[in-house]
Parts: C-alpha cells; structure tokens; sequence
C-alpha cells in the first residue's frame, strides 16, 4: 500500500481570502516576517498495488477532472516515501 | 398543455421541495427527479435546487456534476432544453461547464442570509423573459461560496454577449439589501450560456413566490412564469 | 488483555476494575455487583458508567424534575409527555408538534465549531427519533464578557458551527439568544432546540418489542471519537494494546445526518418501523439498554456487526463511542429487506446487529463470547438517585440586599439620552444581526416570521395556514438574584414572545443550566429554579413536555448564574394573522400594555450604566402574563394590532428602538401620567408589551383592554425618523441604527 | 524569500467527511483501487529572512497555537526547496 498526495492550491491570480484573513491575523498573533499565505487543500490517497506510471497518470487524471477545478486550481501529484 | 418542469434531487440537497412548491405555484406540473436516474422521462425543463449536495465536500457541486442524472441534463441542455440552477444548482453548472467560471468562498468567509436586491440585466433568457431589462428584485440570498470567479477574457465575453443576467445592486444601504455579499467579480449574481436557455445564480427566487413566506415579496416567481410561457407557446 | 467474558468475570470476582476511572462512585460500583451478582465485565463496567453518569441518569436533578410531572397542568394537549426522546404536542387539524431544547455547553468550550454542530446535531436527530420531520431550529447562547479575548475565539466558533450544521441540513434557524457575561467565560453555554411536526398516527417511541424483531444500526460507522464525552473516561485503562488517548471531541458531518433525515422519514412513511432510538449520550450502550428496558422482552446484539470506521476499537470503546449521525430501529423481520433497501437508495449504511428476543436480558456477544449480560432497566431506568443537600447561600440576603434603587439615575433629559444610547448599543441590547446572519432562515419555504421577531413562527400545513410560534428565553441575572421567580421570568418572557406574535402558549421545554450539584448553594438554585418553572407551567397551563440539564458549568469553584432557559411552543390557526414586530407606518398609535413600576434590580440599565447586580428581580404575575396574552391574541384574531413587541431587557426603549428600526419609522412617545421618564423608559417590569394600532382601532382595543381589566396606556405615535420622548430628548434612527447594528461587528472584526 | 509548507490533517481516529465524500465518488467516476482518502488543508507561507531553527520553531509554533486545532488536527512544517 502506497501513500499519493495530491495538493491543490487556487491559481496564484486568484484571490484567497482564506490565506488573507491568516495572513492578517498572524501580526496580531504576534508572529512577524510571514510576507504572503496561501491557503489549499491536500488529499492523502492510499493506493492499493504498485504506484507505477500508469496509476499515477489515473491519479493525475483523477486531480485534473475531480480534486481539482482547474478553472480556478493548480495541483501536483507526489508519492510520499 | 402543462408545462412538466424536473427537479433534481441529489443527496444533500434541500431546497428541492420548496422548488417544486414554486413550480407548481407558477401553474406547472413538478417532477421529482432522482441523482440516480439518467433516464428522466418528458420533462420540459430542469431545475437544480439549492442546498449541499454531498455536504459541499470537495468543492460545492464538485461531486453531483457527475451523476447519472447530470449526464442527461447536460445533453439536453445541449440541446436546447430549459434548465435554471439556483445557489447550488449553479455551483453544479459550473463545475459541469455547462456555464463558464467557478464559485469561491465569500471574501467575508461567513455564511450570508439576507434579503439581496438584485438587477435583472436581460430578459432575453429562457427564465427572465417576463422581467424587464434593468429591473430592480430583490430575492433571499444565503451562501457560503458564492463569489463567481472567472478570468478576464471570460468576463469580457460574458458582458458582450448580454449573458451577465442577473448583478448584486452594490451601491446602497446594506441593512436594505444593497451591496455585493460574496465578493463576485463585477457584482454578478448570475448568468446564461449563449443561447440563454441554460442560466445559474446564487440568490433563491424559488423563496420569494408568496406573499406571506420569508420576506414577504413574491419577486422570485417570474423565473417559473417565464419558462412556463416558452414551453406552452414553444 | 484476553477479553473480559461474562464467565470469565464469574470465575475471577477479585479481579481489580477501573471503575474509579470511569466516574462510579464506590456504592455505585458495589450496587452493579448487587445487581449482576458478580463483578461486571469490561463491558458492563463500561455501560454502567456511562449509562449512571450525571448526563444520562439526571442522578443529581431527578427528584426535583419529578415536580414538572406531579405540577402538571390538566391540557388535553400532552400527546406523549417526559421520558421519552421529546414531548409530543397536539396542535390540532390531526398534527402533532414536538420540540426539545438540549446543552452542548462543555464540548463547545473546547472545540467551539465541532461542540456546536453536534449539539445541533443531537437534538435533530432525537426530534427525528419521535417520528417528526424537523422544521426548524434556535440556539440560545451565553458567552463570557464581549470584549474578551477569549470569546472571540469561541462566539465566531459556535455561531460558525450552529450554521454549519443546521444550514447544511437545510433546517431554518428561526431564533434563539445571544447574552455576554463573565460568568460565562470558561464556561460558554451552548444550547440547542429542534421543533418537528408530523401526523398523530406517526408517533414513534423508544422500545423494542415483539420477540424476533431485528435491530438495525443505520447511519454513520462508529469510530474512536467521542468516546467519555459524558463520562470522565479515561480509555487507557481499558486495554495498553489499543490505540492510544481517543479524543472527547466529536466531529460532525452534516450532510450524513441530512441523508439519515430524508430515510428515517421514508422508512416511517412505509411504516418499517416499530421502534426507535437515537444515538446521542452513551452511545450503543443507551440505545440498546434503553430500547430493551422500555420494551417487552430482552435484546441480544453481536456487537462485532458494527460498522467500524476503526478496526482495531475495542468492545468497550464500541459501546461507549459516541460517533455522531447514528440511529437504531426496531423492525419485523419481513420488512428488513424494504428497509435496507431504502436505507441503500439514500446511501445509508444500514447493519442487522441483533434481535428482541423471549427474555428479560440485554446480552451482547464478541466473536461468540458473551461480554454483557444485564437486566436492561437496571442501566437505563434504574440508575442511582441523589438527593444532594441543599441550602440558600448565605450570600443571598446581603445581594438581595443590595438594591438597585440607591443606583444614581439620570439628572436630565441630556444624560437621560446618552444612557438610552448606552443601553441600546450595549453588547447584550444590540442588534445580533451579525450572528443571525449566518443562519439560513428561509429554507423550507414556511418560514413566516424569524430573528429578530418576538418568536420564530413557521407554517406547518400550506393548505389551511396552520402553523407554530416558538420563543427561547433565560436570564441569569434575575435567577442569580432569586431563582424561583427568575426561572419565572424566564417562562413568561417566552410565553409573552410567543402571544405576541399572535400564537396561543401550549407547552414548554427547558433546559436547565448550572454550577456543581455538589455545591449546596447551587443545589439550592436548581431546586428553587425547578420549584419556580414547575409552579409557573401550571398557572399557565403549559405543561413541561421535556428538556434538558446541564451540570457542573463552573470554572474553579465559581459558578455561572444560574441559567434556566425556557422554550415556549405556541400555535397560530392562521399563520397570515401573525403580528410582527416592525412599526412600519406613520400614524400608528402606540399603546402600552400592563403596569410599569420602578423594577430596576437586574435590568440592563443597572448592568450597562452602573455594572451592578443586586436588588430582587421584577414581581412576576402570571395571571397578568396570562390576561396579557389573551389580549395579544385577540388583537391579531380580530385584525386590530398591526406591530407588538414585548418588553423585557432594556425596558420600553429597547422595544421600540427595535421596533422602529425595522419598520424604518421614529416614534414621538409621551410619558404617561404618574410615571417618570427614566421609570417609563428603563423599568424591566414583566407582564408588559408595546403595540401598535391604527387609529380607527384604538377605541374597540381599549374597550377590550378596559373590559378585561388590563391597564393600557397611550404613549405615543408612529412618526418621523428620530425616537422621541417629548420634553427630554430626540435621537435619530441613523444614530440609534449605528449603534445598535454596529456593535457586535465591532467586538468581532 | 523561502517557502514554508505546512500540512494541517485531522487525527487518524477522527471522522473526516469530506475526505470520506470523495472516497466514495470515487468508484463511481471509474477510479478503482483507492483504499482511503482523506483531505486536510495546505498553507504555504513566504517567509522573509532566512529560515533558520529560530525561524522553524516560530512557525512550529504558529502551526500549533493557530494553523492547526490540534484538539482534532496534527500538523508538519517543511520547508520548501
Ligand atoms: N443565537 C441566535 N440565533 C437565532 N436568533 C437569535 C439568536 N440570538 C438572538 N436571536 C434573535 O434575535 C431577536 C432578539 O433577541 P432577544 O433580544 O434575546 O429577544 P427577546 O428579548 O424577545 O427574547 C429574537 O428574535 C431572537 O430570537
Ligand atoms: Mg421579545
């Protein structure tokens, strides 16, 4: 059994209220010199057989048409260790 | 002739019933439609309802646009068929490209209930045809990812083409309804597709059909009349 | 560890058990021997304990619950009363109404969004439980002071997580309370209300019965979390080989819960069902303990057929897990298949866990081995009984003592003015738009009236516009200064919001919320405050059909006010006679309804301008409060009230503040004869209500008022856009709306 | 300017809905073979300066007291090569 992660970020022109009211309240928090936040979401996918190309170019498919709207989101696909 | 109007039950959903309650107000039959049935008999016209389907996991709508009875409406869509999705319904149409661009979370990151005032931009769509262009309603709105995105060149289109159908009304009080509640970009609350029988908003008219119910104002009914008409004189 | 077997239990009675741990007392413990005649087995330990907690027995409350029975008013109304997952009313036209307010006060502490979802959770699903479509939802809240940092952590966290849940299940949110007070801030209070309606054939009850009769766990797999969320478990004592410390918190999924609704009520509707229990509190260990007890015969359940979201839970953590959006259904055995498969159209995971069977036992197997073998009511309906003792606090007197009378008031119409600004801008006066905002209050599409009206109302049956009034209301301060009479209040606050808006009271619910039973002086709130509702419900007429109590909310040794929260349910034969609260023409005359007295002790004026609690709480008078009603009701019936609102916190300038803030019209008010203006203008006195009438009713309303002998009193008119008070002072809406709107934005932003 | 990535699951033993959703979808849409799945927020975060310990410890922290609600969540800090 192998571990996919599939993060997926809103593309870098769209704007991310979430990472802003982070961003925002960091200073307040009392944590200084964090210049940007960007907010998204991971998937940790455990994948039953080998991780090999075919499955992760499903697994890629799988991001690009459902865990991702790439309307509005970038992802990227990595097989944790 | 009746006009049979489907509406789409998807798990999670929750404004269906009251959808049909305003079909059937507007003098239409209401079918029932369910998530798991492709086949969806002689119905007219569709209507995705609001609520969440699927919980909002994933993305609002993410997970429905791929059910059984989605692969039949977007081929009749296609083909010409009337289909109105409200709130989530529009999150639905967006994420099954039946209409350009996506829904965010609301720049305010709450959820927002109010009653919203909104400007009918065109009546040249199949559910907007009994307003005047330029009229000002105002229907419940109530959402939490309800800012439409899209890019640049996808807004100019919108615009040019007279598919921006309905506008938040940004400028006034906001405890009467102005403002843009959710962050849109340039204060859409809706659009069609080009042939403008496929439209989607955020806000609900299926809340806003009597008199007595939420706020009071019946100003949701004519997207039910104005479909009714097309399919009985079609 | 092998596993604890009923045998194994027999042949090793000296073996040492935990159950100091899971919160049994050493009487307790020696009582479940008593009972079993032998030590229990890991399991039973388990059910036992949590099943005998404070939450589940009410071990510490119960003998003075018994008074809502005993007191009871004789109404024809009561279809199913206390004991059973809510009280069902009947409404008339063949309906019946059933409605519950519940506490998650100290989950929502720890994790405010989680905590509050699943207490909005619960209560659903035990309205669901009685055979009820839930209509509706309200959320009465308590916070610590408003300007602490900490509620800012946990105010946006409740209110996020009441809407998350309730929203997403598409149950409007038409009510509830926000109030902030340092009492309250380690120990927030959380409480949540359903109100269902349904048929009078479609009442449902919680109990197994008929030998062969399957039981059926349908719904969300059970998993790790939760467990102890009503004990104090601590699960390592239970086996080193599970998984480590299992976290009390609970993490809701609305959208299973949503899909548990729509099957249950298709399951009724197919009449699958013969009985049926929510899982809340306890878990599998209430629901088939208390199926059995209150059936007929015995159960047996393999408990290695749940549905696990953990495999490696152990049976203990099975029966104790808390895991959210579960229900369990008794059901004969040729109707299982219809029911699964029902349960499957709506992708509800649905398991035949065991059956009713001939004997007296509830007896639950592990891979073949008998782990529980007990009678059923000894752990549901049997549990210990304390009668704390109790003893008025010796500070009582000298509180009481501190009037505020002695308070300096207003020396002019200047001071007068600021001190009304004061008090309609204060956090606990102002506008609580920016929570009810959050809230979905039109799905459904029967919602007639919502926040910020007197009560919710909805509409229960679109063809003959019948439907249902529900107020929430509760007020530490006056309870703190003398329970009894502030429980009163409590109860006919909600009673007048209810007939204000045209609806005639039925019943109550409550829900009881207070320090450790183990401190006298609290004990002697809970016991004064229960006396006091009890009494109430019965002058009224409205019986106490169920509710809830929450103990132990302190920090250290000091305790929150004493919160009793009454929930009144009303109904309304024609919703479109409603009376709301807005005066929304010029013209309208203005009438005030009742005695005003200078009542200050508690108010909001004593709190606001001179932080002060002291004095006794305003006189209740609950035949006045009755006469009252009679007299709003007969208003909208006859079509002569156009706006009421009642008065409570604030006095009358709050109400019609509030009143003309809807409407978007001022008022010229004159102070009536034999009253000052700061009397008229901040008395809290109780049994009172503001309305509006147009001018061609004021004569046939005051002849009504007259003739029934409640004194009424012209204070002024609808007009321009300031609220006046004539010789004193004007302040216009726009100041009066930033204010009262612009508060709590302020505190949270 | 370095980027720092930290990941915000919720605990194994907790119920997580939404990552539970798209498992369930998932043979629907014709992706077999995914045994699990669950979904936790991605912040990335730009941070000014070098990151050094110090810099990681602070971070770690905010992670903790903030990113993360470690009442129902754990959390892991990278940084971004
Ligand atoms: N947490 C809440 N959820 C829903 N409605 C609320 C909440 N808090 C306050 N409200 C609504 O705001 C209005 C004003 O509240 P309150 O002043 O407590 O009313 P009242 O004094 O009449 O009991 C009421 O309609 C009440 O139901
Ligand atoms: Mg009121």
């Amino acid at each position: 059994m192998a571990r996919v992660v599939v993060d997926v970020m809103l593309k870098p022109e769209i704007l991310d209220p979430q990472g802003q009211a982070v961003q925002r309240a960091l200073p307040r928090l009392g944590f200084a010199g964090i210049s940007d936040v960007r907010q998204g979401k991971r998937f940790e996918l455990e994948v039953e057989g080998p991780v090999d190309d075919a499955a992760l170019a499903r697994i890629r498919e799988m991001a690009e048409t459902f865990l991702a709207n790439t309307v509005i989101e970038d992802f990227d696909v990595k097989v944790e260790s | 002739m009746t006009a049979r109007i489907g509406v789409v039950t998807f798990p999670g959903t929750l404004d269906d019933r009251d959808t049909q309650r305003a079909v059937t107000l507007a003098g239409a039959e209401a079918v029932p439609l369910w998530h798991r049935d492709k086949d969806v008999g002689q119905v007219d016209a569709v209507v995705l309802p609001g609520g969440f389907s699927y919980g909002d996991y994933l993305r609002a709508g993410a997970i429905s646009r791929f059910s059984p009875v989605m692969a039949t409406v977007i081929e009749q869509a296609h083909a010409g068929m009337p289909v109105l999705g409200i709130c989530n319904g529009f999150q639905v149409l967006c994420e099954a490209h039946l209409l350009p661009g996506a829904m965010l979370r609301n720049t305010g990151l709450h959820f927002v209930c109010r009653d919203q005032k909104l400007r009918v931009e065109t009546s040249a769509t199949a559910w907007t045809a009994d307003y005047a262009a330029g009229e000002e309603i105002s229907i419940p709105l109530k959402n939490i990812d309800g800012r439409y995105t899209a890019d640049e060149r996808t807004l100019d289109e919108l615009e040019a083409e007279g598919r921006v159908v309905f506008r938040y009304l940004a400028d006034g009080e906001a405890a009467e309804g102005y403002g843009n509640p959710n962050g849109s970009l340039r204060d859409i609350a809706g659009i069609s597709n080009a042939a403008g029988n496929v439209v989607g908003l955020m806000p609900h008219p299926e809340h806003a059909v009597e008199p007595l119910i939420g706020t009071g104002r019946t100003d949701g009914l004519a997207f039910f009349t104005s479909v009714i008409k097309k399919l009985v004189s079609a | 560890m092998s596993l604890d077997t009923v045998k194994h239990a027999a042949e090793t009675p000296d073996a040492a058990q935990p159950w100091k741990e899971l919160g049994l007392k050493e009487d307790e413990y020696e009582r479940i021997r008593e009972i079993l005649d032998r030590r229990p087995t890991g399991a039973e330990l388990a059910m036992y304990s949590v099943m005998w907690s404070e939450h589940c027995s009410y071990k510490s409350s119960k003998v003075h619950l018994k008074q809502f029975g005993e007191k009871a008013p004789q109404t024809d109304a009561l279809l199913v009363g206390i004991g059973e997952n809510a009280g069902v009313v009947d409404v008339g036209q063949g309906y019946a109404v059933t409605f519950k307010i519940e506490s998650h006060n100290h989950p929502s502490y720890i994790e405010p969004y989680q905590g509050a979802a699943t207490g909005v959770g619960g209560i659903v699903r035990d309205i669901l439980a009685m055979g009820a479509r839930p209509v509706a939802v309200m959320d009465p809240l308590r916070f610590g002071a408003a300007d602490h940092p900490d509620t800012k952590r946990v105010l946006p966290g409740v209110v996020a997580g009441v809407g998350g849940y309730g929203n997403c299940l598409g149950l409007p949110n038409i009510g509830g309370e926000v109030v902030f007070d340092p009492c309250y801030q380690g120990n927030p209070l959380v409480n949540a209300l359903c109100v269902g309606v349904m048929k009078h054939e479609d009442i449902h009850l919680a109990k197994a019965s008929g030998a062969g009769n399957k039981v059926i766990l349908y719904g969300a797999r059970t998993g790790g979390d939760g467990i102890g969320g009503v004990s104090v478990l601590a699960s390592e004592t239970f086996d080193a080989t599970g998984p480590s410390r299992r976290p009390a918190v609970q993490v809701g999924d609305p959208f299973q819960e949503k899909l548990l609704i729509e099957c249950t009520l298709k399951l009724f509707a197919e009449k699958l069902v013969t009985g049926i229990q929510d899982l809340g509190g306890a878990g599998l260990s209430c629901a088939t303990s208390e199926l059995a007890s209150a059936g007929s015969g015995g159960m047996r359940v393999e408990l290695d057929t749940v549905p696990l979201r953990d495999a490696t839970l152990s049976p203990e953590e099975i029966l104790m897990s808390e895991s959210q959006e579960r229900m369990c259904a008794i059901v004969e055995p040729d109707k299982v298949d219809r029911f699964l498969e029902i349960c499957e159209k709506w992708d509800v995971i649905a398991t035949v866990i065991g059956e009713v069977t001939e004997g007296t036992r509830l007896e639950i197997f592990w891979h073949g081995e008998q782990i529980v073998d007990v009678p059923p009511r000894s752990v549901a309906h049997e549990g210990p009984t304390y009668h704390r003792p109790y003893a008025r606090p010796d500070w009582q007197d000298a509180l009481q003592a501190d009037s505020a009378d002695k308070l300096a008031r207003p020396a002019d119409g200047d001071e007068l003015r600021a001190q009304v600004l004061r008090v309609v801008s204060s956090p606990n006066q102002a506008s609580k738009a920016w929570v009810t905002d959050q809230y979905d209050r039109f799905v459904q599409g029967n919602t007639v009236l919502a926040q910020p009206e007197d009560s919710g109302v909805v509409r229960i049956d679109p063809g003959t516009n019948l439907g249902v009034a529900l107020a929430t209301d509760g007020n530490g301060r006056f309870a703190k200064l003398d329970p009894y009479t502030g429980a009163q209040l409590a109860l006919a606050e909600a009673y007048r919001n209810v007939a204000a808006t045209g609806a005639k009271p039925l019943a109550v619910s409550d829900c009881l919320n207070f320090g450790s039973p183990e401190d006298p002086a609290v004990m002697w709130q809970f016991a004064e405050a229960t006396r006091g509702l009890a009494d109430g419900c019965l002058a009224l007429g409205t019986p106490v059909t169920g509710g809830n109590v929450s103990l132990y909310n302190q920090t250290g040794d000091a305790a929150i006010h004493p919160t009793p929260v009454v929930a009144v349910l009303g109904v309304i034969d024609d919703v479109t006679r409603r009376t709301p609260m807005a005066f929304a023409e010029q013209g309208q005359l203005l009438l005030l309804l009742g005695d005003t007295r200078p009542e200050f002790g508690g108010s909001a004026w004593s709190q606001v301008v001179h932080d002060h609690l002291g004095g006794l709480p305003p006189v209740v008078d609950l035949e006045r409060e009755r006469l009252l009603a009679e007299i709003l009701i007969s208003g909208s019936r006859d079509g002569m009230i156009d706006a009421a609102h009642d008065l409570s916190d604030g006095g009358l300038v709050q109400a019609v503040t509030e009143s003309c803030l809807r409407g978007g019209h001022g008022a010229r008010l004159v102070v009536p004869d034999g009253l000052d203006a700061f009397t008229f203008l901040f008395s809290e006195s109780a049994g009172r209500a503001v309305v509006a009438v147009p001018r061609s009713e004021e004569l046939r309303f005051t002849d009504m008022c007259g003739a029934r002998g409640l004194p009424v009193a012209r204070i002024g008119v609808v007009d321009g856009d300031a609220v006046e008070v004539q010789g004193e002072f004007a302040i216009p809406l726009a100041e009066l709306r930033a204010g009262y709107e612009g508060t709590i934005p302020g505190l949270l932003a």
